[in-house]
């Protein structure tokens, strides 16, 4: 274990997203436990954190997808605890999941067409099929056809046609070739550069330090530490004991 | 290691088609007895489909399979498993209403045959609970054991279905990206595991984390567009320049 | 003349139509099914009841306020479809995160109240409902007499069929409807108002049935029980069909409707089975059913 | 004073209620007004209960009513598989049972009893009234539409027999699954078989919706007759005139045969929502009736010594007149051969039936001999 | 249901997760038992045979539902046919009373053999509907073929001396027989649960695919759990064909299907002792509402859209939450 960190409360103001103190449960179980972390506008944040920390559950919370939670989440200015996912939708943030969620009753093109348009200056259909050409040649397979891989192609390449500029992408690598990973690396960072928001969850942590601004650790439902890009070199040692590398 | 001959699994000329589409074609694939053998492969390569099509989720095209040189190529996938040739899933799959440990147990039990012995009390059962115990605290779930398997994370599930398949002590293993979305600290527990059950025991594995490929791998396979593109070590392999434009890429170390 | 297994060709004929019109009542009511199955993954139980009710509304409409069978056909699956929506709202829309047998058990639960209710009110002898008069008399086809309005319920029944097909399987809103069938969180998490998706789906499946019902008044008797065994054929046709499959819904709705009215001539005893007989089969050489996809 | 249970038991939600339920009930409380038992020093109850038609719900009711409840005597009861159910345990429990509703002539054939008495009807009567009348009358070529199961078939046979008899001939029939919808496609092979008849061996909803797709496809305006063998004039009511004009049926009763009729069925409607009676709601007074009668003529309500004076008394009522109980259990009296009026024909409602022919008593019902009761050896 | 906190659980030992016959099984069945051996002497026997029928009517759809995720809308049919044939065994042939109800139960085992072949082939509700179907077609069988009397059924069936020796035809002597066939039906369901076998059937009513990776042959679990639930509930029509000295359609109906489901859910699914109180609830229902015609269905609708609707677990489910403990 590491000595206890201090309990981050970064100030608000400037950031896109900002959550405060969320709480979150599956049925009974009460799993995150005041969570607290900052994006600001064109950033990439990462969530790290070993098996059940909480990541996913801290993404399903921003999104509405979870039974029960409390505390605040605001989207440019916007309170988010309250309304129902598709409003969070409509407010412009995608969801990626990390069961990645293809339809198996549509084909390939549906899939990828499906979540609706919610605002301009999304890519295009040929966009994502040109970051993704393995997915030109299956269009019409019936979607969970798709190799692992290429699910994973599928779902992130999917919400990048909404429109939506903050996305939450929860381990988007996993399971995908290491060219794939470096080509979605490459998306990445396109679209930090077209001023996209991200907020990934990760295992892979090269391909994290690879793209992201800062680091968020997760531990036990709680954000324990923040670690920012520059910083990340001196602080090996302390993440390697946090992430039990 | 060198090749001693001694294969446990052999394809020959493996095929499937998917209406029009080959997901695998005449693949030659041979497992040496006690290695841990890699698939690797872009993905959509097929490396699934071969999996499924070895224990028979899926029935070839064409194609032979044997196993410890009998022909399984028509053999039901329930058969598959009692002759010793055991699978995980890419998704990871477990009993969810079950504890950890009944989980465990489920897979020690199957040791007794077919348990049609609906007459016996269940506790003849209890004998499994040491093994299986043990099995949990081998992937690190030893705290979890009454915990229902829904209610465990993504990564631990993958552990308890770790577990689980080793618990029916196969013969031969075949394991689907067994660390997608698991933790640093888990990578490295479950390459020790994989390791250590590797001495008595030949594995197939697919797997994208290249550090675990090169760590643990004797021998890889790589597959590309459905046929095999090299096979060899990973000193070989990854230097193949056809693997590395399809597969590892220009960026990794 | 030449006869076929002893049957002249013109019995022949007329008894492949009169098929082809009991099909018609099988395809509209599989549909249904086939439609709420699909986006609600609930066994609507109550599917035969609402069909009944679709009858007796129209009769309602017809005795209490003298609305006659034109206004019936637009009015009664609006408002049996209001009444579904209601249902679902209320109860049904509790159910989804439960095991799908519980929405068996409701619906059955429903279809005997509905049943029972009705029961009560009118008594089970059947009540009348006169052909409209546009629709009465009948086209002598050289080998039948066909009532015009049995013509008017198979055009009326395809028509119904493929349009709902088209809709489901060829616009961006079946593609919702799909999406939905599988992960409802996750289309919601894309900012679709999945819930009243649902709860408008299920009344349009409701009101096919309804109009089923509407369309069978003027020629099956108007009694409380009419839907109850009707329902239980249709889920054969709906498993010989396989239920991921609106056109297969259809096309086996119209298929076994034929079937059943060729083995009432060659053997007429046993067709009250043959629709069984043939899931029996189905099942045995294609478990998914013939259109059915396995997931 | 004797105090006598009685237990109405019929159909109260399915395809009888109408023609039985309620109105049994009524029926019944009227006989035992019109006896006067009060007056007389016999203390009168009714109970009364839905059996479904099912003869388990049927046989578990009577067993309870008898074990555990007193009933002295079942009266009603439709639907000839339940009939059969409570004849065994009335026989078991030595009681009385009086059917009205129920249409098997083996209730009083090789299934008879000394504890029952069948009395409104049978399906040897109805055949003999419709099948005699119609060949009689000339139509002399009959298809039949034969429900598939027992009673469709024994109706059939029945009725076949007659026809044969008669000088008639049958050309053929169709057995259709039971409950059915659609019977069209029967229809089409009667039309086809150029039979002058088309005999509807079915009951209830099956005969109403065989009768409706009969007007459908033009079958009457064709010239073919429709004979139904199980029919009631609750079933012409709800059928509606107009479709089931030219139905030639036979019953024993109609509310509008006499002044003596009439005036009962006035005092029965006004008590029963302005319904009038049916024959089985007429024979359930008459049997009421007959049975006080016997119980004040024995003192007592054992059932072997009412069951005797039942069956040596004469019967005598304002429904069907004079009659009597065989010793097989067969009430006897004459029967009515009806056609159903157009609908310009017909004054109002329930005014649905043209009288065709009377049967004689003596003709109405199957001999006593060719019934095969093994109480007579 | 145990809802662990991960990180705060304490670490369970193996020991406290070791297998036992809880006391309070014993305790109950004592219990029932005792209470059903006075049970006759208060109440109508008839009418307790009646309960204890469906009792294991309802326990053997449990075992199927409850146990092997099946959810069975065609129990009826091997209900029926077993009650037809020792209906048809102890009239027609004679038989003695336990052989008739030998013969009605294997009558329903090897019905189950053939439709729950057919059948196990789909999951979920498709089992549903095609055990339904199935039914459906059994009952149009048991109307057109001429040995179960089509509409009249088989009626006055002689209850008979049993081996030869003991007389039925008093109620109180049928009871205790009929205590005993039920009796030893609910404890053999007990222990079929509670076997390896059973721990088989719910990993495969969780997981099935992953059941059959494991190497188990899923489908022959199913089709032997089917079996079983079927030749049980064989079991309870024939003893009622023998009390009730009929067997009738209704026993093959639809209806009678969904009755049983009915029982199964309210007494709550997946309990030992649910089915029982389920039976015991709806037929006492029946018997008290049988004069009210229409009603009883709609009752019978009500009790069923409630109880989906607010009481899942049923009664006993209900009170196994209250006290913690499985029932
Ligand atoms: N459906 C569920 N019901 C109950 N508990 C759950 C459920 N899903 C997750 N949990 C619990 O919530 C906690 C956090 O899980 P979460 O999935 O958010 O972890 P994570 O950080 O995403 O881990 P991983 O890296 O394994 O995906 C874990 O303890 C897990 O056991
Ligand atoms: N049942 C199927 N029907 C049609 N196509 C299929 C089917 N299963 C797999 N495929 C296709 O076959 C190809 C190989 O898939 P497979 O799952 O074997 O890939 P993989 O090598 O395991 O990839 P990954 O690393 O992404 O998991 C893919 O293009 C996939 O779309
Ligand atoms: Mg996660
Ligand atoms: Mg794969």
């Amino acid at each position: 274990m590491v000595e206890a960190a201090p309990l981050i409360r970064p100030e608000a103001g400037t950031a896109e997203l900002a959550v405060r103190d969320l709480h979150g449960w599956y049925d009974e179980s009460h799993v995150l436990h005041g969570i607290n972390f900052d994006v600001r506008p064109g950033e990439v944040v990462t969530l790290l954190g070993r098996n059940g920390a909480g990541k996913t559950t801290t993404l399903k919370a921003i999104m509405g997808i979870l039974s029960k939670r409390t505390g605040s989440v605001r989207f440019m200015g916007r309170e988010l605890i309250g309304l129902p996912a598709r409003a969070i939708a409509r407010a412009g943030i995608a969801f990626c999941p990390e069961e990645r969620g293809i339809f198996s009753s549509l084909s390939v093109e549906e899939n990828l067409m499906l979540p609706p348009t919610i605002r301009d200056g999304g890519l295009s259909r040929d966009d994502v099929l040109g970051i993704f050409p393995n997915l030109r040649e299956r269009l019409q397979s019936q979607g969970t056809k798709l190799s692992g891989g290429e699910q994973q192609m599928l779902a992130i390449g999917r919400i990048l046609r909404t429109g939506a500029k903050f996305l939450l992408l929860d381990e988007p690598t996993e399971g995908l070739a290491p060219v794939i990973v470096q080509q979605i690396g490459a998306t990445l960072r396109t679209l930090k550069q077209r001023g996209f928001t991200i907020v990934l969850v990760e295992q892979n942590f090269h391909f994290a330090a690879s793209v992201a601004d800062r680091h968020y650790v997760v531990e036990q439902g709680r954000v324990i530490d923040e670690i920012s890009d520059a910083e990340l070199a001196a602080n090996t040692e302390k993440l390697h004991a946090y992430l039990g590398v | 290691m060198s090749a001693t001959g001694d294969f446990i699994l052999k394809a020959e000329r493996l095929t499937k088609r998917f209406g029009g589409f080959a997901a695998v074609s005449n693949v030659d694939l041979a497992v040496e007895r006690g290695t841990i053998h890699a698939l690797i492969g872009p993905n959509g390569a097929g490396k699934t489909t071969c999996f499924n099509l070895l224990t028979k989720f899926l029935q070839p095209s064409d194609g032979a399979i044997f196993f410890n040189g009998r022909d399984i190529t028509r053999m039901p996938p329930a058969d598959i498993a009692r002759l010793g040739l055991v699978r995980s899933f890419q998704i990871s799959a477990v009993f969810p209403r079950l504890s950890a440990l009944e989980n465990v147990r489920i897979a020690l039990q199957r040791q007794r045959g077919d348990s049609f012995d609906f007459w016996r009390s269940e506790k003849a059962l209890n004998r499994f609970d040491g093994k299986a115990m043990a099995g949990l605290d081998e992937v690190g779930l030893a705290e979890f054991a009454a915990t229902p398997a829904g209610e465990l994370s993504y990564g631990r599930k993958r552990a308890l279905e770790i577990a689980t398949t080793l618990a029916l002590d196969p013969e031969m293993l075949l394991l689907d990206e067994p660390m997608a979305g698991m933790a640093q600290e888990d990578v490295s527990r479950i390459s020790a595991l994989i390791a250590r059950i590797a001495e008595n025991r030949t594995i197939l594995m697919v797997e994208h984390n290249l550090s675990v490929v090169a760590d643990l791998s004797d021998r890889i396979t790589v597959l590309a567009r459905g046929q095999v593109l090299a096979e060899g070590s990973y000193e070989v392999v990854s230097r193949d320049p056809r693997v590395v434009e399809a597969y590892i890429g220009v960026g990794h170390g | 003349m030449f006869e076929l297994l002893g049957i002249p060709p013109q019995a022949l004929f007329g008894q492949l139509l009169l098929g082809l019109i009991n099909g018609s009542f099988y395809a509209l009511l599989s549909l249904g099914l086939a439609v709420i199955f699909g986006l609600l993954n609930i066994i609507n139980f109550a599917h035969g009841a609402q069909y009944m009710m679709g009858a007796f509304l129209a009769w309602m409409l017809m005795t209490y306020f003298g609305i006659g069978y034109w206004w019936a056909l637009l009015l009664v699956p609006i408002a049996v479809g209001a009444s579904g929506v209601v249902i679902e709202r209320l109860m049904i829309s509790r159910l989804y995160h439960l095991d799908h047998l519980y929405g068996l058990l409701l619906t059955f639960g429903l279809a005997l109240i509905i049943q029972g209710l009705f029961r009560n009110q009118y008594g089970v002898s059947g009540l009348p409902y006169t052909i409209p008069a546009e629709l009465s008399g009948g086209t002598n086809l050289g080998f039948m007499f066909l009532p015009n309005y049995r013509g008017w319920v198979v055009l009326a029944s395809l028509v119904v069929c493929l349009g709902t097909w088209f809709t489901i399987e060829k616009t961006k809103l079946g593609a919702y409807l799909r999406a939905a069938t599988e992960n409802p969180t996750l289309v919601g998490a894309f900012g679709i108002n999945v819930p009243r998706m649902i709860t408008l789906t299920y009344g349009f499946g409701v009101g096919l049935a309804a109009l089923a019902g509407v369309l069978a008044a003027p020629i099956y008797s108007v009694n409380p029980n009419m839907g109850a065994d009707l329902i239980i054929v249709v889920f054969a046709v709906v498993v010989i069909g396989g239920m991921g499959s609106i056109l297969g819904a259809i096309v086996t709705g119209f298929g076994l409707g034929i079937i059943e009215g060729l083995t009432r001539v060659f053997y007429p005893e046993g067709s009250a089975v043959v629709i069984f007989v043939i899931m029996a089969l189905v099942l045995l050489v294609k478990p998914a059913g013939l259109f059915g996809r396995t997931v | 004073e004797t105090a006598v249970k009685i237990g109405v038991l019929n159909d109260r939600s399915g395809i009888y209620t109408d023609l039985s339920g309620e109105g049994s009930v009524i029926a019944a409380r009227m006989a035992v007004e019109d006896f006067g038992a009060a007056a007389k020093g016999i203390k009168v109850e009714i109970i009364s209960a839905d059996h479904q038609n099912k003869p388990d719900i049927a046989s578990s009711i009577a067993r309870k009513w008898y074990d555990q409840d007193g009933v002295d005597l079942i009266v009603d009861v439709p639907t000839s598989s339940a009939a059969f159910a409570v004849s065994d345990i009335t026989r078991e429990k030595k009681k009385v049972f009086i059917n009205s509703g129920a249409g098997s002539a083996d209730l009083t054939g090789a299934k008879c009893s000394p504890n029952t008495i069948h009395w409104t009807y049978d399906t040897w009567a109805l055949a003999k009234g419709t099948g005699g009348a119609m060949v009689a009358a000339g139509n002399k070529k009959w298809f039949f539409i034969t429900a598939d199961y027992a009673f469709g078939h024994s109706l059939e046979k029945d009725t076949a027999a007659v026809v044969k008899a008669a000088g008639g001939e049958v050309v053929g029939s169709v057995r259709h699954p039971f409950p059915g919808t659609d019977f069209s496609s029967y229809l089409l092979q009667a039309q086809s078989s150029g039979a002058q008849v088309i005999g509807l061996a079915n009951a209830g909803g099956d005969t109403v919706n065989t009768i409706k797709q009969a007007a459908e496809f033009g079958i009457t305006q064709a010239g073919q007759s429709l004979a139904g063998l199980l029919i009631f004039i609750t079933d012409i009511h709800a059928l509606g005139l107009k479709t089931a004009q030219g139905l030639v049926l036979t019953e024993s009763f109609y509310w509008d045969l006499n002044d003596e009729t009439r005036a009962w069925s006035a005092r029965f409607a006004a008590q029963h929502g302005g319904k009038e009676p049916t024959m089985v709601h007429a024979g359930v007074y008459s049997g009421v009736l007959h049975y006080l009668k016997s119980v004040e003529a024995t003192g007592g309500k054992d059932s072997a010594a009412v069951i005797a004076s039942m069956k040596s008394m004469p019967t005598s009522d304002p429904l069907f007149g004079k009659g009597s109980v065989r010793e097989d259990g067969r009430k006897i009296h004459d029967m009515y051969l009806f056609k159903v009026k157009a609908p310009a024909a017909s004054k109002g409602p329930w005014d649905y039936y043209e009288k065709l022919a009377t049967i004689p008593a003596a003709e109405a019902f199957r001999p006593i001999a060719d019934g095969g009761c093994p109480l007579l050896k | 249901m145990t809802v662990a906190n991960t990180e705060t659980h304490p670490v369970t030992l193996p020991a406290d997760l070791r297998i036992s016959t809880p006391r309070h099984h014993v305790v109950i069945f004592a219990g029932l038992l005792g209470l059903l051996l006075v049970a006759p002497f208060v109440l109508y026997p008839v009418f307790l045979m009646k309960v204890l029928c469906f009792a294991l009517f309802a326990s053997a759809l449990n075992l199927l539902l409850g146990y092997g995720g099946l959810l069975s809308f065609g129990h009826a049919a091997f209900f029926g046919s077993a009650s037809y044939v020792a209906a048809h065994a102890a009239k027609v042939w004679g038989l003695t009373p336990e052989l008739a109800i030998l013969l009605g139960t294997g009558a329903g085992a090897v019905l189950g053999l053939g439709i729950g072949a057919l059948a196990i082939r789909r999951q979920g509700i498709y089992f549903a509907m095609v055990t339904l179907a199935f039914a459906q077609m059994v009952f149009f069988f048991a109307l057109q073929v001429p040995f179960t009397g089509g509409e009249d059924g088989i009626q006055a069936v002689p209850r008979g001396k049993l081996f030869g020796l003991v007389d039925l035809s008093n109620d109180l002597t049928l009871y205790f027989v009929v205590l005993l066939i039920v009796f030893g039906g609910l404890l053999l369901i007990y222990r079929i649960v509670h076997s390896p076998f059973g721990q088989v059937l719910k990993a495969i009513r969780d997981n099935e695919p992953r059941s059959v990776s494991l190497g188990y042959k899923v489908n022959r679990y199913k089709l032997a759990v089917f079996v079983m639930s079927a030749t049980l509930a064989g079991l309870a029509g024939a003893t009622k064909a023998i009390v009730f000295q009929l067997a009738s359609l209704t026993d093959v109906y639809w209806t009678m299907s969904g009755e049983v489901v009915l029982m199964t859910l309210i007494g709550g699914m997946g309990t030992i002792f649910g089915p029982l109180v389920g039976a015991a609830v709806i037929v006492t229902m029946q018997n008290y509402f049988a004069g009210f015609g229409a009603w009883v269905t709609i009752l019978q609708g009500i009790v069923f859209v409630v109880t989906v609707l607010l009481f899942r677990e049923g009664i006993i489910g209900v009170i196994a939450r209250w006290t913690k403990k499985a029932l």
